[in-house]
């Protein structure tokens, strides 16, 4: 029988994905956004996963703002990026150096 | 449960900042008045002010089933928040209106900030924290951006995003273990839960560290302070201006809400991580503050060390340690306000002043602003007779009291050595002769240098007579907790 | 092993795989459409879970909505693939060691059975989770979901504000400034005579 | 005038001026900023005298002018404590700042920064004077830091190096050690005793005297002998003392009156004073008391050593200071509070007579500082040598001048001294006579007597400045009157002021209960009070005791070797190269800090900074322990690399870190 360690269990496998891409993508910023997105998709089967073992429908609707609020990151997130794009010509990650120390 | 239209009078001062936020962006789209968009920001923060004091209550208020309590340190922490916007506001006019970025778009985001930390600072559950911190970052992320042909802006805003949306998947992560392990998201009942019964202390543990995490992003804490640099360096000074002052006021709230309304059974646990993150931000802050040329990068590395103190009162976990940290709080946001402001006020169009050299021989110029400048400098350092050196005295206080001596002399020792990189600022401002060509503009602003003078006697005035402020504050705390 | 183990076990095994796809990918529309799988498996493992409204939602304003603005983004940036391809494993070892870690200490924390949850009584067959969703969203949740409105206005306002160029040669007309027309001092009255010094000098 | 209104007006009248000339400097002019910080400094001047006769009254007042707040059961006001400890000092600051301030007139006459320059000596007036007059410990530290804080920007004056940043942090940091050492040490009294005014924790002194901390495990240490310990290392940074000494005669880059009023009158003795203050607690804890008079005895003997070969004019005088505060430390570890400020008194007299009168001998040389350019200055400026060789009579304890009766105490006391280590100091403060009188004899007899060498140095000299070149070519000129005025006027004291003092400050019970002395434990001061038979049976005792013998040995060698033999000096430099070297590279200090904090940075910043950039550490290299901060600075800067995933990771490597900790 699948009980919650399992959703657990994979929620923070895809987390710990998330951070990979995190770490080992250095050259596009939109696949750090994406990653970004998996430990979100993570986090929200942990409350999912919650809200039916404890019957409880608040984490549900914690999720459906997390999606909501997620959304509206990503847009923003994408017209930062446009607009860098626009200045300097690239999304490469290890491209945003002048700014250190 | 009260009906649901008391529970918008409560909540008066959000909605009626919503409604000017609207207002600015319709007037944007209409109008597109310089003048009337600004007049109406301000009117709108200080009819927000006006409503926080017309609904207070004394005595914590629950709404909206338990999403929302207004509470006297809410309260205190709104009016500050609005008067912090006030000014900043003021002081960034000439700037913006140098770069032409004094619009209704800026200004409405700008209002949509504040909306975010003051519905964080009376957020009473899991989601109407997650939603205003979210709110707030959004908001600031595009301010941040908003100087649109500045790569330094893009750069800056780019980092800030992607750390940010790390920090609030942190966070959330955190929640998500609480809230398993307590089967509720608001924060009385997570209390509630974890003082009857913990399930497993090791998952709260984890969960914490999460959720501590998340936290010290918003605050600026190390080693999760990396963003502040280069945001604080990038941005533009007007936003920098903005994004090191207030929000630090939402984050305390925030803070003060998880840890000690939610978590406070958990007190044991967070109290050594504050602690770390405490030690590891007075020592980074104030080391690297040494060797920079930036005044704003410089800040932004003070800021990180004042985070550190303010986590140390909190970490106490006593009412004297949480007044103590509200009132640090508060002081910086008062100081922030004076070295931030005066970067912004002193830059011209096409270039900012934002390099130590820029300071250079300002009193040779400027004697009065560089008085100011070497007040707030000198109360960050936390010199007598200024507001800095009790806000630091407050905390050590708090520190000593609950025993922990250690870290009070760790604290001592690295604010003598912070104590240097400030009073170069000082020494730059009067021994060294002014470049060929002055970066000073001397516009006649003469609405910022007013409130700019008042900002720094309110550093000393409040130095040599901090009892009210310190009495609001411990009140506040001591009315505020359940 | 029952069926609803089965599911999640395949479902979980794509889930990861494709989660693994996204950030390996060398080109990001691979990257951008294993993610949508990704989606797509968790929507899934959610369905299991009874939550069959977010599952939809998830499809509906991800897959339909963020993705295609991601891939939208991916394609509309002139981006040299060859250029990112280079040295890409460089950072597995230390990335992988990290992440690797992160995994073991988080399954062994969480892998425990710590909650002391069982699985929990089945619904009744009238339940329905859009309606209960939807009854608290607008009842004891209100403040958030208006919370949540401004928050995707502000997404809006900072998005244009961004990348909004206005161009001063367009040709497109403004409907506000159109309406706000009215005939005075637009229509000039003028009194034409044939005989006009000036007239003759213009034809010259 | 009520009494406690002229209380105020001491500190008050001085920071007026100070504030006055600092913001309307524009406005008042040159004339005006000097006009209005005299006069304040004069007004303090007066009030103290009047204060004075109101205590010798015997009126003495302890309580708080304001309060500032109070929180808890801890409340900090701003009090004073006037009793005549108090009044003694607060009649010698003002009176030096007072001539200091005149002596200014003429010294910076052509310095753009004029009115800042004396709205900063003001307002070091009034921080010196909150120091002396505090009740509190609280108020003692913000005297403290303030005199700290307006020293470095005083230091700082003329100050346009490149390398700027790194030397201030140098002395920064020095002083920051022994500000550490002091706080900590407010700290456990705060902790202890639950109070930081002086009385209440004097008079649970006693009580607490049995009591232990153990600061490594097993090993407990009495409460009072670790608290006296930590507030004598903040005497130590501010009184330069060994071995945070070696910020003092780098501070000598600064204009001469800071050196007098700062340097040796007013700041570098409020360590002196601080201990006096502090002696009800310092009675208690003989090791303490061993350990202020070692470390004294050291100073007072080494640093003479040091003055014995330099050649800047200034730092002869500035290796006298701290050797002459090593006699005061003796005198206190001896138990004598009472010799200690009397000598702390005259020295203030005397040196500053010394430091301005270089002034006036540097002014008239045209800013040229090598005592081995000058000689046969008695001729051009002839008031200046007189007072000059009267300050210089008086530092080396000629009988009948006040320094002999000061010095003279001090020798006896610790020669009466049991305690541990007193052997050590009786022969180092006996030697230092001889060490003493060489060094200033030979100041005085190459800057004003033998031939005139300057007309050749500046020969040389000229190459160099050619800009300057027509005032080389005058001669040695005599200072105008607002310069010898005061130092007439401070000859007069160094002179006088140990004669008829002696008596009532020492052994009259002057001080009474200002000062405590546990007589059983301590009876130096009491078994000397038993041989004291006047002053004047004092002057003519000391002609047949070995330091009297030994001052005149001094002068007489430094006669021979650079009046009659000069070429000696020289070939003694030759013969005894080692020795030579050691003191010329000032015992190594500079350079051990160098070595020992710089190549700490260096080995740990090559641990760190392997993965990032080798070639850096070319860098690290040189400096002192400021180069130590800065390099760690630097290292962090690296750290901030600016690719984002290096932030991730150290986020992530912070929760990492964090779980793997507390779960």
């Amino acid at each position: 029988m699948i009980g919650v360690n399992h959703y657990l269990i994979l929620g923070s496998i895809l987390f710990a994905i998330g951070v990979l891409g995190i770490f080992l993508n250095r050259k596009n910023l939109i696949v750090l956004l994406m990653a970004i997105e998996l430990m979100l998709l993570a986090v929200n089967l942990n409350f999912i996963a919650f809200s039916h073992f404890l019957n409880d429908t608040a984490g549900q609707v914690f999720v459906f703002f997390i999606l909501t609020v997620a959304a509206a990151e990503s847009a923003i997130g994408l017209a930062i990026l446009v607009v860098l794009f626009r200045n300097t010509r690239s999304i490469n990650v290890q491209d945003l150096d002048k700014l250190k120390g | 449960m009260t009906s649901i239209s008391s529970d918008f009078v409560t909540a008066l001062p959000e909605i009626g900042l919503l409604a000017v936020a609207c207002v600015v962006l319709l007037v944007e789209a209409y109008n597109q008045s310089r003048a009337a968009v600004y007049l109406l920001t301000l009117t709108g923060l200080l009819l927000t002010a006006a409503l926080v004091v017309f609904t207070g209550a004394g005595v914590p208020v629950l709404a909206f089933n338990g999403l929302y309590v207004d509470d006297p340190m809410g309260e205190v922490l709104k009016l500050l928040t609005c008067f912090s916007a006030i000014a900043a506001v003021i002081y960034s006019r000439q700037f913006l209106t140098d770069r032409k970025m004094l619009s209704g778009d800026y200004l409405g985001l700008l209002l949509f900030a504040v909306l975010g930390m003051l519905v964080m600072i009376s957020a009473n559950h899991f989601l109407t924290l997650y939603l205003g911190l979210e709110l707030l970052s959004l908001a600031l992320y595009a301010m941040v951006a908003m100087e649109r042909d500045s790569a330094r802006a893009t750069e800056a805003a780019m980092k800030y995003f992607v750390l940010g949306a790390l920090a609030s998947g942190l966070l959330l992560y955190g929640m998500s273990l609480i809230y398993g392990l307590t089967g509720s998201l608001e924060l009385g009942k997570v209390a509630e839960a974890l003082h009857f019964n913990v399930k497993s202390e090791i998952v709260l543990a984890f969960g914490l560290v999460f959720i501590v995490a998340g936290l010290g992003f918003k605050l600026g804490a190390a080693p999760f302070h990396m963003w502040a640099p280069d945001v604080y360096h990038g941005a533009p000074a007007a936003v920098t201006l903005f994004v090191g002052t207030a929000p630090k006021l939402a984050a305390f709230a925030f803070a003060m809400r998880i840890l000690v309304d939610g978590l406070q059974p958990a007190h044991g646990d967070w109290q050594q991580m504050l602690a770390v993150m405490a030690v590891a931000s007075l020592a980074i802050g104030n080391i690297a503050a040494i060797a920079q040329t930036n005044i704003k990068r410089m800040l932004a590395y003070s800021t990180v060390s004042h985070m550190g103190f303010l986590l140390l009162g909190m970490m106490t976990g006593s009412l004297a340690g949480y007044s103590a940290a509200m009132f640090y709080a508060v002081t910086y946001v008062l100081m922030s306000l004076g070295g931030f402001g005066m970067v912004t006020y002193l830059s011209r169009t096409g270039a900012e002043a934002e390099n130590l050299d820029d300071f250079k021989g300002l009193n040779a110029h400027h004697p009065w602003l560089a008085a100011i400048m070497a007040m707030v400098m000198m109360s960050m350092a936390g010199l007598p007779p200024f507001v800095g050196f009790y806000a630091k005295l407050t905390v050590l206080q708090a520190l000593v009291g609950a025993g922990w001596i250690g870290l009070a002399v760790v604290a001592v020792l690295f604010s003598l050595i912070g104590a240097f990189f400030y009073l170069r600022v000082v020494w730059l401002m009067y021994f060294d002769t002014p470049p060929a060509e002055s970066p000073v503009y001397g516009q006649h602003a003469g609405d910022a240098v007013m409130l700019l003078s008042v900002n720094g006697l309110a550093i000393l005035l409040l130095g040599i007579l901090p009892q009210t402020l310190l009495t609001l504050c411990a009140l506040a705390v001591q009315m505020s907790l359940r | 092993m029952d069926f609803a183990s089965l599911v999640f076990y395949f479902l979980a095994a794509i889930l990861l795989l494709a989660g693994l796809r996204v950030v390996t990918a060398k080109n990001p529309v691979h990257s951008a459409l294993a993610l949508v799988l990704t989606f797509f498996t968790a929507a899934g493992l959610w369905i299991l879970l009874e939550a069959e409204f977010l599952a939809i939602a998830l499809i509906l304003v991800y897959v339909g909505a963020v993705m295609v603005l991601f891939i939208f983004v991916v394609m509309m940036l002139d981006i040299n693939i060859e250029e990112m391809r280079k040295g890409f494993w460089d950072h597995l070892p230390l990335a992988g060691l990290v992440a690797g870690l992160m995994a073991v200490e988080m399954v062994m924390v969480l892998g425990g059975d710590r909650f002391g949850l069982s699985a929990p009584t089945a619904k009744p067959a009238s339940y329905s989770n859009t309606r209960e969703l939807g009854l608290l969203l607008y009842t004891d949740y209100v403040y958030a979901f208006e919370l949540a409105a401004v928050i995707l206005l502000v997404a809006i306002v900072a998005a244009i504000a961004l990348t909004l160029r206005r161009n001063p040669n367009r040709k497109n007309i403004d409907p506000g400034w159109q309406s706000r027309q009215t005939a005075k001092g637009h229509i000039r009255m003028v009194n034409l005579k044939p005989q006009h010094p000036e007239y003759k000098e213009a034809d010259e | 005038m009520d009494i406690k209104t002229l209380y105020l007006v001491v500190p008050m009248a001085p920071l007026a001026g100070a504030v006055v000339a600092g913001l309307f400097g524009k406005l008042i002019g040159r004339t005006g900023a000097h006009l209005v910080t005299i006069l304040g400094v004069l007004v303090a001047f007066l009030a103290s005298l009047l204060i004075f006769q109101d205590v010798l009254a015997g009126h003495t007042f302890n309580g708080a002018i304001y309060t500032w707040l109070t929180s808890g059961n801890l409340s900090l006001e701003i009090g004073f404590l006037i009793d005549r400890l108090t009044v003694v000092m607060m009649l010698v600051v003002t009176f030096v700042s007072l001539m200091v301030h005149i002596y200014t007139i003429g010294y910076m006459a052509d310095d753009p920064g004029y009115q800042r320059f004396f709205s900063y000596i003001a307002l070091f007036t009034f921080s010196m004077l909150m120091l002396v007059m505090s009740n509190n410990f609280l108020q003692l530290f913000f005297g403290w830091e303030a005199v700290g804080l307006v020293s470095y920007l005083l230091i700082g004056f003329w100050f346009t190096r490149e390398s700027a940043i790194y030397a201030n942090l140098k002395a920064f940091m020095v002083n920051r050690v022994g500000d550490f050492g002091f706080l900590l040490g407010i700290a456990l009294i705060m902790a202890w005793f639950g109070s930081l005014d002086y009385q209440q924790v004097f008079q649970m002194a006693p009580q607490m005297a049995g009591h232990t901390i153990s600061l490594i495990d097993g090993h407990p240490w009495s409460l009072l002998t670790v608290i006296c310990v930590l507030l004598f290392i903040g005497a130590m940074g501010k009184s330069a003392q060994f071995p945070l000494h070696v910020w003092l005669p780098d501070s000598m880059e600064g204009p001469t009156p800071i050196s007098a009023l700062i340097h040796a009158a007013t700041m570098v003795t409020a360590g002196i004073f601080m201990v006096a203050r502090m002696s009800p607690l310092f009675e208690l804890s003989d090791t303490s008391l061993s350990f202020v008079m070692i470390i004294g005895a050291i100073t007072a003997l080494f640093m003479g050593f040091l003055g014995m070969i330099q050649n800047d004019i200034k730092r002869v005088i500035a290796y006298s200071t701290l050797s002459q505060l090593g006699y005061m430390t003796v005198a206190l570890g001896a138990s004598a509070y009472s010799a200690a400020i009397f000598h702390l008194m005259t020295h203030a007299f005397f040196k500053a007579l010394l430091f301005l009168g270089a002034g006036s001998v540097i002014m008239g040389m045209h800013h040229d500082q090598d005592i081995r350019n000058m000689g046969g200055l008695k001729k051009y400026m002839p008031i200046t040598w007189l007072t000059m060789l009267i300050g210089s009579l008086a530092l080396i304890g000629t009988p009948g001048f006040s320094g002999f009766y000061s010095k003279d105490s001090i020798i006896e006391a610790v020669q009466a001294s049991h305690l541990w280590g007193s052997g050590f100091a009786a022969f180092a403060v006996t030697a230092s006579v001889f060490v003493t009188a060489f060094y200033s004899f030979r100041l005085y007899f190459l800057v004003f007597h033998g031939k005139e060498r300057f007309h050749n140095a500046h020969a040389e000299h000229d190459h160099g400045e050619e800009g300057d070149s027509q005032g080389h070519h005058g001669a040695p000129h005599e200072s105008p009157w607002v310069v010898t005025v005061p130092l007439v006027l401070l000859a007069i004291p160094s002179i006088y002021a140990g004669w008829p003092y002696i008596e009532p400050m020492l052994y009259g019970g002057f001080f009474g209960s200002a000062i405590y002395i546990d007589a059983l434990a301590h009876p130096a001061m009491a078994e000397l009070g038993a041989e004291f038979h006047g002053p004047a049976a004092m002057a003519l005792s000391a002609l047949t005791t070995l330091p009297f013998w030994l001052a005149v040995a001094g002068v007489a060698t430094a006669y021979y070797l650079y009046m009659v033999r000069k070429d000696l000096p020289e070939k003694i430099k030759e013969k005894a190269g080692i020795v030579y070297a050691i003191l010329d590279d000032k015992y190594g200090f500079d350079r051990f800090n160098d070595w020992f904090f710089a190549g700490g940075a260096r080995l740990l910043g090559g641990k760190l900074w392997r993965w990032g950039d080798v070639a850096a550490i070319d860098g690290v290299l040189v400096n002192g322990s400021a180069r130590l901060v800065g390099q760690i600075a630097r290292i962090s800067r690296y750290l901030q690399s600016g690719y984002i995933y290096h932030y991730a990771f150290a986020m992530i490597i912070g929760v990492a870190l964090l779980a793997t900790w507390f779960v």
